[in-house]
């Protein structure tokens, strides 16, 4: 009694058990109970549980409750305690019918709700025995083996409005607006970048050097080339009118070199600078 | 195999055929493999409205399952409603084959299956109430077992002091023991025969008839959202 | 539903009776049943020595599984022999029954709206075409997804080194969007009449007038075999 788990799954449950203190303490494993034990000792009586004598019943269960004490064994409470409410109802129903309190059944009423207490108890045995007697699944019957699953077959619905995807065409291409302008910007060398870096680098370099010495850094890739060769040039022929550079070539075609300038503003008459021609 | 015209082939099914254009019994044919297919590739038990979903609309599907329930009666294989659903399962005379089949179940001790019976028969039940006509203390334990096998589950609480909890049974319990519903749980009849179902004996003596469904009684109320937490079965050690 | 003496109830199994005498046939029906639930039970496909194993000495195994061959043979589930072994499987005509269609409605992502928009006007349009116009790279998702859609398709190669595919819309497409031809698609200035396009539209910006028709162009050259089965858009991850 009382014990969880593996008891539940049909363990072995030890028919004594060792309280600790010496004493040994019958479980009357096989009785579920002192209510299971009268059902065992009713049945022995072989009648209908309705007409059972309770009187012959409590007499049974005092003896068989006497027996155990005599062999000194501990027995547990709850087989004592209906000892004693038989004991009680033992002596009511052997007394003369008494005067019965309004509040109170009487003896016979007690005695028949004990046989009703145990018909009912065997009636749910029955139960069971039937219960567990019918197939099982998994166990006499069974399922599918090998079951097939079903498969989901996902399958979607796209969904876009032709709003949207006028929208999302409209402010892709509008960004692509914005982005080409920026393009455009990085790939023409300003006159006027070409013209500060023009100074820092001319400063530097005492002789003559061919002008594309000064640009190749710059010239990144073949579309950079003519910008870059452009506006450099564009700024060279301003740079020489104020004196800063001197520029030289010596056939169309030719390279171009350049030089620091005397720092004085060009008079015109060097003749180098009008033949001069720019790269197709 | 052309299905169309092999009138043998067709092996059960023609014997159904009724009165029935061939037209009729083209499509009743393929209603009755189709249903036949969905339930044998099924491992759990099917619903109508489960089967529906899968056909489609324009099938009697009750019919179906009643014929092909006739046809499979003498077969290896039976069709069972089981809980309001359809399954195939082997037939239980063939069990002595299936031993094998078995994996190993651990079998649950007497007084767990006298519990459960009492869940059964009674539900919704309190624990004090298993306790009475048992007329022996059940361990904590039994009912944590019980709820761990699927076959019980908690209900809800009495409205009485304490608000004891309530229990009764699971589809899967029906589906385990092979019951159609609650109410052809065996030896119903003889229970209620030998007058423990009406109201003879006195209160708190009497056998209810086992009440089905979900919904809860007017003494009962639902589990609260930290009941659902607090109460959840531990898994239970091997 | 007894076995024995209801010859209806045999369904199926009668047809095969054949010359026995009543005592051989009903071991014929027995062994019949036997076979139909151990394989129905059965995990694996089972051999014939497995099946003659679970049912003892005396059964001619072979015999009763072609008989149960034949007898399933026009039905929702067949009994099949794989690798040696034997199997009941749903027949493969009723494969569409062992699949759930799940429709789910889905939106496009951005970026497979943009990439269907450039497609719809530029086409035929190479993906570095689109991603040049996108000013960003496309992922391979994104183009299979729309062709997941019905709305794009792969129209073809265009006749430069690489040669790339060319991408282009629909008959689907154009019925979706509601266009009665691609060449409905909204122009420059009805998109900014409509809003879709703000502001000061910079010198030289245009937006094709989209081509129609399937035929390719002169510098398009059509998919060969070899492509339309490598490229056969996989189904795409959830």
């Amino acid at each position: 009694m009382g014990k969880a788990g593996d008891e539940d799954w049909g363990a072995e449950v030890p028919v004594v058990d060792d309280d600790g203190e010496g004493a040994f303490v019958v479980d009357l494993a096989g009785f579920e109970g002192p209510l299971d034990l009268l059902l065992t000792l009713a049945r022995s009586q072989k009648v209908d549980l309705s007409r059972i004598s309770i009187l012959a019943l409590a007499n049974q269960y005092l003896d068989f409750i006497e027996r155990l004490r005599g062999m000194r064994l501990e027995v547990a409470a709850d087989y004592l305690v209906m000892a004693a409410w038989l004991a009680y109802l033992k002596s009511r129903l052997m007394l003369p019918v008494e005067e019965k309190a309004e509040d109170e059944p009487s003896a016979q009423e007690l005695a028949e709700l004990l046989a009703k207490r145990l018909k009912r108890l065997e009636a749910i045995r029955l139960a069971t025995e039937l219960l567990i007697a019918r197939p099982k699944l998994g166990v006499d019957v069974f399922a599918r083996g090998a079951p097939e699953a079903v498969g989901v077959e996902r399958r979607f619905v796209w969904e876009a409005s032709l709003y949207d995807l006028l929208e999302a065409y409209g402010s892709q291409r509008q960004r692509d607006m914005v982005r080409v302008h920026h393009v455009r910007r990085r790939q023409v060398w300003a006159l006027a970048d070409a013209r500060e870096i023009l100074e820092r680098l001319v400063g530097a370099i005492p002789d003559w050097s061919p002008i594309e010495a000064y640009l190749i850094t710059y010239m990144t890739g073949p579309e950079s080339r003519a910008t870059v060769r452009a506006s450099a040039f564009a700024a060279s022929l301003e740079l020489v009118r104020e004196g800063k550079l001197e520029i030289r070539q010596s056939e169309p075609f030719a390279p171009i070199y350049l030089r620091k300038g005397s720092g004085k503003p060009d008079d015109g008459s060097e003749p180098d600078t009008a033949s001069t021609e720019e790269t197709p | 195999m052309s299905r169309q015209d092999d009138h043998e082939g067709h092996a059960g099914l023609h014997v159904l055929k009724g009165n029935r254009t061939p037209e009729e019994h083209e499509r009743w044919i393929d209603a009755l493999r189709s249903v036949e297919a969905i339930l044998f590739a099924a491992q759990d038990p099917l619903s109508v409205e489960e089967i529906a979903e899968r056909l489609g609309p324009g099938v009697d599907i009750k019919r179906v399952l009643r014929d092909l329930k006739t046809m499979y009666a003498s077969r290896g294989v039976n069709l069972v409603e089981v809980a309001g659903s359809w399954m195939f399962r082997t037939a239980p005379d063939l069990a002595h084959l299936m031993r094998k089949q078995a994996v190993e179940t651990r079998k649950l001790s007497r007084p767990a299956l006298e519990t459960l019976a009492i869940v059964a028969y009674h539900q919704p039940v309190t624990r004090a109430e298993i306790e009475e006509i048992r007329g022996i203390t059940t361990a904590k334990g039994t009912l944590d077992v019980l709820l761990e096998t699927g076959w019980i589950r908690m209900r809800g609480r009495r409205k009485v002091p304490g608000r004891p909890l309530t229990y009764g049974t699971t589809d899967t319990f029906l589906s385990h023991f092979g019951l159609e519903a609650i109410t052809d749980l065996p030896g119903l009849d003889d229970l209620k025969g030998a007058g423990f179902i009406e109201g003879v004996v006195p209160q708190g003596f009497s056998i209810p008839v086992p009440r089905d469904g979900d919904s809860l009684l007017p003494d009962e109320e639902p589990l609260t959202e930290v009941d659902l937490i607090n109460l959840a079965p531990l898994p239970v050690e091997e």
